[in-house]
């Protein structure tokens, strides 16, 4: 396989799918469908064997890529794996292939529908192997459109209209990515007058961008922070994470919760940290202290909620708060924390998602009053349900219980106390999903359900694609860790070298 | 092949776990099949831990020391995590009295759980149960004995909610859940701060290191990680304040009561602090704490427990109370005594859980013992094996529950712990006394007309009588006499406490005397009259006792009114400050400043031509008279 | 020409002849009479521009401007108008401030004109300005000549396309 | 003082007042073609200043009168159009009147 661009292959297998659709009459429903499988799929093959061909112990970046591109800006055209895109990158595509299935019963323009899904998720994942920061933005700017159009077409209306969620998201994916291209613009002319020569790459830019003044950095991470922060519906600028994902369909809410939310913490810790470790070590306390109030704000809000998707959604504020948390710790374990828990949450919500894609689908309804003892009616998708409910709640033995413990470990040791609230968060977690999965699974049956269809034949395959996921990363959680840790390590290495230098500043 | 079982101890809790996923993905449609697996599941474990057990009891070498092995679960810089087995006697006991007591009660769930649509279902997650259970006895590292210690929990909300159609079994499940959780936070904390202050959270590991913690830390983070860590126990084991979902739990099918409630679950709590007795037992105010929780819980369930009416509360209660005691028996410092009361109240509660849901079974799941009666008639065996098990429990010689609970008593008086030995003696008073007005309540006195019961088939009768012949010889091996068991079970020194026949003859005397009152009361005494003069006179208390306390409606206030309330509270916070004020407000302004210029766009062309030419003339103005060049620009340079 | 009185002379009155039939152009009630004012401030510049030796220029500006345009003009006010011709030619509301406007610009330009020191030559226009032209307009500025050409042409198309009657099934 | 020789700057003037009442015609007047006509205006504005640059600073390049030649032929196209988009917009509305027309407003 030497030579071979497998994940230029990767990214552009659902990118051909979609190609291929626009050729295909709009009322082929299932082959549009299978098609968009098949792209998905592949892309989900060649990403698992990206990660069990990596070379841990190599360390770096392999299936490296790279095409000078615009010689002025020094932009390369730079695809390339490490530990902590690698479980991105599955993740993504895990994702993507399971929210196609979980899509299987659109039937209202599906062509566009299934086009514009296939292009956000090769969108997501380019963000993810992209090791330029310009590719980064630009793949980054491709994933807020399809968004926009499948929420306003095929969203649902409910406590807001579908319109304002799709607006909402859009535009604060937006107003954050606009601090971010400040951030970013300022940060290439700096380090361009640094290195003399222009060069967009990520290491180019650690190089260059490590030399920088303390204070440059200082307002660079910032600008950096919120752009990131509020894609990662950092506290307080999460509003649109409950809202949008009410709004948006199931597949979209997926992958939106699931990979593209971790675009933030992604570069949080790619870029603003790897770039600027003085500023990001400046500003950590204010991360943790963030994500704490994200952690503790969202859950409890979460607790008020009657409303399936918005319990969700608020969830997934709260967890992200455990990444920042993590971040905000800037240690090893830490980190390989965040990351991890990242790649779990995403698991999770994706299966949280598309399980009440499939009670909305089938039952009409999201507002948990209105439900009660389905596990009667429709066990196998009760128990999608619970295996999500239960990774969300930090279960041992599922994916994110790991992830969640090591996060626990960093920031108890740095910030003590306030690790503590957030520890008491999964109480607060325990709590409301026991609550959402039990008035809605569980109690009597309600007759006019009776006639509902279990989930089954293509409708499975999220909960078994996700839910293998789940369980294998719980219970082999060093499948993940080695990978993540492999990554981790030299770039922790390298900040705490760059902080070193510049010692005595704090 | 003894070796092998001792070599590959993981086995043990592997089979039920293989039962269990074999059941969920593929025998779930043929019920027979599904109870064919579970039960060859935990039988075969069964012969695992009996060969492991057989193997550790004949080496001597292992009263010293433990087989540990392991692999690499994770690890990063600064965290290691190996997950592994760690057989020594205590785990051996365990391992051995979980896997037998599993296998009766599966036996017995296949008689009782017939008909049930959710047969399969009910075997998974009962082998599950056992599988977690077994691992949480075996494990070699805290984080593993976690693992399972939050599946078993798992385990127990899904059997405790397993009728999904019952309201109150599904509030009593997420109640237990949640419960648990509260308390595992605590225990996560104590964990959290283990890893960190000792680098490791291995057993062994961390025994050697808490012995010369002063190198580490100070003796009061000591101090408060043990108490964290001890928070987990009180969940799980039911201890006050935290004892609330144990008794709702009995709305489980009533094996799930037997196995998880009785028997397993609840004794992780008292079996991880008697794993963690090594730190403990270095802080003496901790020691103090864990046998004071344990002693008020006995007495404080065992109150509760003489008011009850349903006849699985009131075992339920009695489990409570019992727990109590084997915390007790750990905060004096016994370990032997705490855990030689778990493998005898194993037999013997779980025998009576089994028993009452024979009972219920007969009586179509009416649960109230006044509306029982006379049941001996009709069910003697199920009868004759409670009496035996009541015999066991109040302490009546030679049944098991006699040689536990005088461990435990000689113990804490040994140790100089009067008062707590006092409210520990009261306890096997109030205890005799209210087992046995179950007992003469529901199988005594006259029939109710109403029922009519039938003798339950064999697979469950025959467990009861198994159970019974442990409950009755199962403490031998503990006798103050000839001490096996403190040979092998004990923590720091071997126990050689000479025979306290004060004790013995004093407590025999209380639990004789319980049970007198009880048949003054509730036998000789037909129409009940002198018991409800007693609770007219008495109606406070009485009324208080029947109530719990009230501390599940406290909790319940404290859950609506206080959290519920503050998410209310956060969330419209949310909506309307976060989203409403900042966000809505951001757009609204956004809005509203594009509404005040739009005035400005008339629409009209020769308006904007009008503003056009002033721009222009600004700019002009502007550059010419800026700068030289910029007016050179302007000028066409000729200037 | 040289800078002779009559030169002088002829400027002001042409200038004095375009002003004042600018300012009447635009200050008319009457569209048609505008028209008609506007003619006369064509031919009077075809006139100055006599005096900045563009002979051939003036012819063009008496045909195109005074002749073509006017007359292209006059055909659409009767086509449009109907009724009073008395009020065809207002002021709307933005009258004042496009005074003030004008005013400004007029201050502006003029004083930036008057300001700049402008370099000259004294070398007089060739006499045969025509012939200049022509072989400047055939060689160096071909391309230029010819895209107006095309430019009249698609002109002329699109006029008749938008004046077309549209038919009300289209 | 005032001296009876015209140069550049005389006929910058005028150019600047001819610009100036077209310009004023443009932006006051109601009637699109009266608005048209004084477009004219200032564009015979601009020619007199292209030949008097032509006169006064390259008299020998022409580049000012063939420029002019230009302004004069786009001018007539524009006449052309102009006048037919009045028509057609007249003949939707019934109107010249500019005052009615806000259709830059969306």
């Amino acid at each position: 396989m030497e030579g071979f661009p497998v994940l230029l292959i990767t990214l552009l297998s659902p990118v051909l799918a979609a190609l291929i659709l626009t050729f295909i009459p709009r009322d082929e429903n299932k082959l549009i469908k299978c098609i968009a499988a098949v792209g998905t799929f592949i892309s989900m093959a060649l990403s698992l064997y990206v990660y069990f061909a990596y070379d841990k112990s190599l360390g770096g970046l392999q299936f490296v890529m790279q095409v000078p591109w615009i010689k002025d800006l020094g932009v390369t055209f730079f695809l390339g794996v490490d530990g902590i895109s690698l479980p991105m990158l599955l993740l993504t595509n895990l994702i993507g292939f399971s929210a196609v299935f979980a899509s299987w019963n659109v039937d209202h323009r599906p062509k566009d529908f299934f086009i514009l899904l296939l292009l956000l998720i090769a969108g997501v994942m380019g963000t993810f192997i992209a090791q330029d920061l310009f590719i980064f933005l630009l793949f980054y700017e491709v994933v807020v459109i399809p968004i926009y159009i499948l929420v306003i077409i095929w969203g649902s209306t409910k406590r807001v209209t579908k319109e304002y969620a799709g607006m909402k998201l859009t535009i604060y994916l937006l107003i954050g990515s606009g601090f971010l291209l400040v951030g970013v613009i300022a940060l290439f002319m700096k380090t361009t007058a640094i290195a003399g020569v222009p060069d967009m790459s990520f290491t180019g830019l650690a190089e260059a961008g490590r030399r920088l003044g303390a204070f440059d950095q200082k307002w660079l991470f910032a600008l950096m922070l919120f752009g990131f922060g509020s894609l990662l519906s950092m506290w307080p600028f999460h509003s649109w994470s409950p809202d949008g994902y009410a709004g948006a369909p199931t597949a979209v809410s997926m992958i939106h919760a699931g990979v593209l939310k971790k675009i933030g913490g992604y570069g949080l810790i790619r870029i603003a940290l790897f770039v600027l470790p003085v500023g990001a070590k400046f500003w950590a306390p204010l991360i943790a202290v963030l994500g704490v109030c994200g952690v503790a704000y969202a859950a409890m809000a979460a607790l008020a909620q009657k409303d399936l998707k918005y319990i969700v959604g608020y969830s997934s504020v709260s967890h992200m708060g455990y990444v920042l948390l993590a971040i905000g710790s800037m240690s090893v374990i830490g980190l390989n924390g965040a990351v991890a828990n990242m790649f779990a949450h995403g698991v999770m919500a994706a299966l949280f998602f598309s399980m009440i894609g499939f009670i909305y689908e089938k039952t009409h309804t999201r507002w948990i009053p209105d439900m009660g003892g389905l596990a009667r009616q429709t066990p196998r998708l009760a128990a999608g349900f619970m295996l999500a409910a239960m990774a969300s709640l930090g279960l041992p033995g599922l994916v994110s219980f790991i992830p969640e413990f090591t996060i626990f470990v960093a920031s108890f040791k740095v910030y003590g106390g306030l690790a503590v609230i957030a520890i008491a968060g999964i109480i607060i977690t325990a709590l409301y999903v026991l609550r959402a999965g039990a008035n809605t699974l569980f109690g009597p049956p309600r007759h006019e359900y009776d006639h509902l269809k279990d989930i089954h034949g293509p409708e499975l395959v999220p909960l078994a694609v996700l839910g293998t996921a789940l369980v294998v990363g719980g219970l082999l959680p060093f499948l993940l860790f080695d990978m993540v840790n492999s990554g981790i390590v030299p770039l922790m290495a390298q900040i705490n070298g760059a902080l070193q230098m510049v010692g005595g500043v704090f | 092949m003894v070796d092998f079982a001792m070599q590959h101890a993981w086995l043990v809790p592997l089979l039920p776990a293989l039962a269990f996923v074999v059941i969920v993905f593929l025998t779930k449609p043929w019920q027979k099949l599904s109870a064919l697996v579970a039960v060859a599941g935990i039988v075969g474990a069964f012969v695992f831990a009996a060969l492991a057990a057989y193997g550790v009891f004949t080496h001597p070498e292992f009263t010293e020391g433990s087989l540990v092995y392991g692999v690499r679960w994770l690890s990063m810089p600064g965290l290691h995590i190996n997950v592994g087995i760690m057989l020594d006697p205590t785990s051996a006991m365990m391992i051995f009295m979980v896997s037998l007591v599993s296998s009766l009660i599966f036996i017995y769930a296949t008689g009782y759980m017939k008909g049930d649509p959710g047969f399969s279902v009910f075997f998974s997650y009962v082998s599950l149960f056992a599988a977690s259970m077994l691992l949480l006895v075996l494990s070699s590292n805290l984080l593993e004995m976690f693992v399972g210690w939050e599946l078993v929990g798992l385990c127990s909300y899904l059997l405790i909610g397993f009728y999904t159609h019952k309201i109150s079994a599904r509030e009593a499940a997420k109640k237990a859940f949640v419960t648990c959780r509260i308390a595992d936070f605590g225990l996560l904390l104590g964990m959290l701060s283990l890893q960190i202050v000792f680098g490791t959270l291995d057993l062994p590991e961390l025994a050697q290191k808490i012995a010369h913690f002063h190198q580490y830390t100070s003796a009061g983070v000591l101090t408060l990680i043990a108490v964290l860590v001890f928070l987990g126990p009180i969940g799980k084991s039911g201890q006050f304040p935290l004892h609330v979902w144990l008794p709702d739990a009995m709305e489980g099918p009533t094996p799930v009561s037997a196995l998880i409630h009785a028997a397993t679950m609840v004794v992780a709590g008292v079996y991880l602090v008697g794993r963690m007795l090594f730190l403990f037992s270095e802080i003496p105010s901790a020691m103090e704490l864990v046998a004071i929780t344990g002693a008020f819980t006995a007495l404080f369930a065992a109150t509760i427990a003489i008011t009850q009416r349903e006849i699985k509360r009131i075992l339920a209660y009695s489990t409570v109370s019992q727990l109590g005691y084997m915390m007790l028996a750990l905060g004096v410092g016994s370990l032997s005594a705490s855990m030689f009361h778990m493998w005898t109240h194993a037999f013997f509660k779980a025998l009576m859980f089994m028993g009452a849901g024979s009972v219920l079974t007969a009586l179509h799941h009416k649960a109230d013992v006044w509306e029982m009666g006379g049941l001996v008639k009709k069910m003697p065996i199920t009868a004759w094996t409670f009496v035996v098990g009541g015999l066991a429990i109040a302490g009546i010689p030679p049944f098991a529950g006699f040689w536990s609970k005088d461990e435990i008593l000689a113990t804490a008086l040994n140790s100089h712990h009067y008062v707590l030995f006092a409210m520990g003696a009261f306890t096997a008073f109030l205890t005799a006394f209210y087992m046995w007005r179950l007992i003469f309540l529901a199988f005594f006195g006259e029939e109710n007309p109403a029922n009519h019961p039938v003798e339950s088939p064999w697979n469950m009768t025959v467990p009861l009588i198994i159970l019974a012949a442990l409950a009755t010889v199962g403490g031998w091996v503990g006798t103050p006499w000839d001490n096996v068991w403190s040979q092998w079970i004990f923590f720091g020194e071997v126990e050689h406490a000479a025979p306290n026949y004060g004790v013995m003859i004093g407590s025999v005397i209380l639990a004789l005397a319980g049970i007198y009152l009880a048949y003054q009361l509730y036998y000789v005494d037909r129409e009940k009259v002198k018991a409800k003069a007693l609770a007219e006179r008495y109606h406070g208390i009485y009324t208080l006792l029947f109530n719990k306390y009230y501390i599940d409606e406290i909790y319940l206030w404290f859950n609506h009114a206080i959290v519920d309330g503050s998410a209310k509270l956060f969330y419209l916070f949310d909506i309307y400050v976060v989203d409403g004020i900042i966000v809505n407000g951001l757009g609204a302004f956004t809005r509203l400043s594009g509404e005040g210029l739009r005035i400005t766009e008339t629409g009209r062309l020769q308006n904007y031509a009008l503003v056009f030419f002033l721009g222009v003339l600004i700019i002009a103005v502007a550059l010419a008279f800026s700068s030289p060049s910029a007016a050179g620009l302007l000028l066409g340079g000729v200037k | 020409m040289d800078n002779s009185i009559w030169m002088v002379a002829a400027f002001y009155l042409l200038s004095a002849v375009i002003i004042v039939s600018a300012l009447l152009v635009v200050f008319l009630k009457n569209i048609v009479h505008s028209v008609l004012w506007l003619a006369v401030c064509f031919i009077a510049l075809a006139g100055l521009f006599l005096t900045l030796d563009a002979d051939f220029l003036a012819a063009v500006q008496v045909l195109v401007y005074a002749g073509a345009v006017c007359i292209m003009v006059v055909f659409g006010i009767m086509l449009i108008q109907r009724g009073d011709m008395g009020k065809t030619n207002l002021f709307n509301s933005q009258t004042g401030v496009a005074a003030g406007v004008v005013a400004l610009v007029l201050v502006v330009s003029g004083y930036l004109s008057a300001a700049t020191h402008w370099v000259g030559t004294a070398a007089p226009v060739p006499h045969k300005t025509v012939e200049h032209i022509a072989t400047l307009l055939l060689s160096k500025y071909v391309i230029p000549f010819e895209v107006a050409a095309l430019l009249l042409l698609v002109a002329l198309v699109g006029a008749i396309i938008l004046a077309k009657e549209v038919k009300a099934k289209c | 003082m005032l001296t009876l020789s015209v140069g550049l700057t005389q006929y910058m003037v005028l150019s600047a007042i001819l610009f100036g009442i077209g310009l004023f015609g443009v932006l006051s007047k109601k009637n699109a073609i009266a608005v048209l006509i004084c477009i004219e205006l200032m564009l015979n504005a601009v020619n007199i200043n292209l030949l008097a640059f032509n006169k006064f600073v390259t008299p020998t390049q022409f580049i000012g009168q063939i420029f002019a030649i230009f302004v004069i032929t786009v001018a007539a196209a524009e006449v052309g159009v102009g006048l037919a988009i009045i028509i057609a917009i007249y003949r939707n509305k019934l109107s010249v009147n500019l005052d009615e027309f806000d259709w830059l407003k969306w």
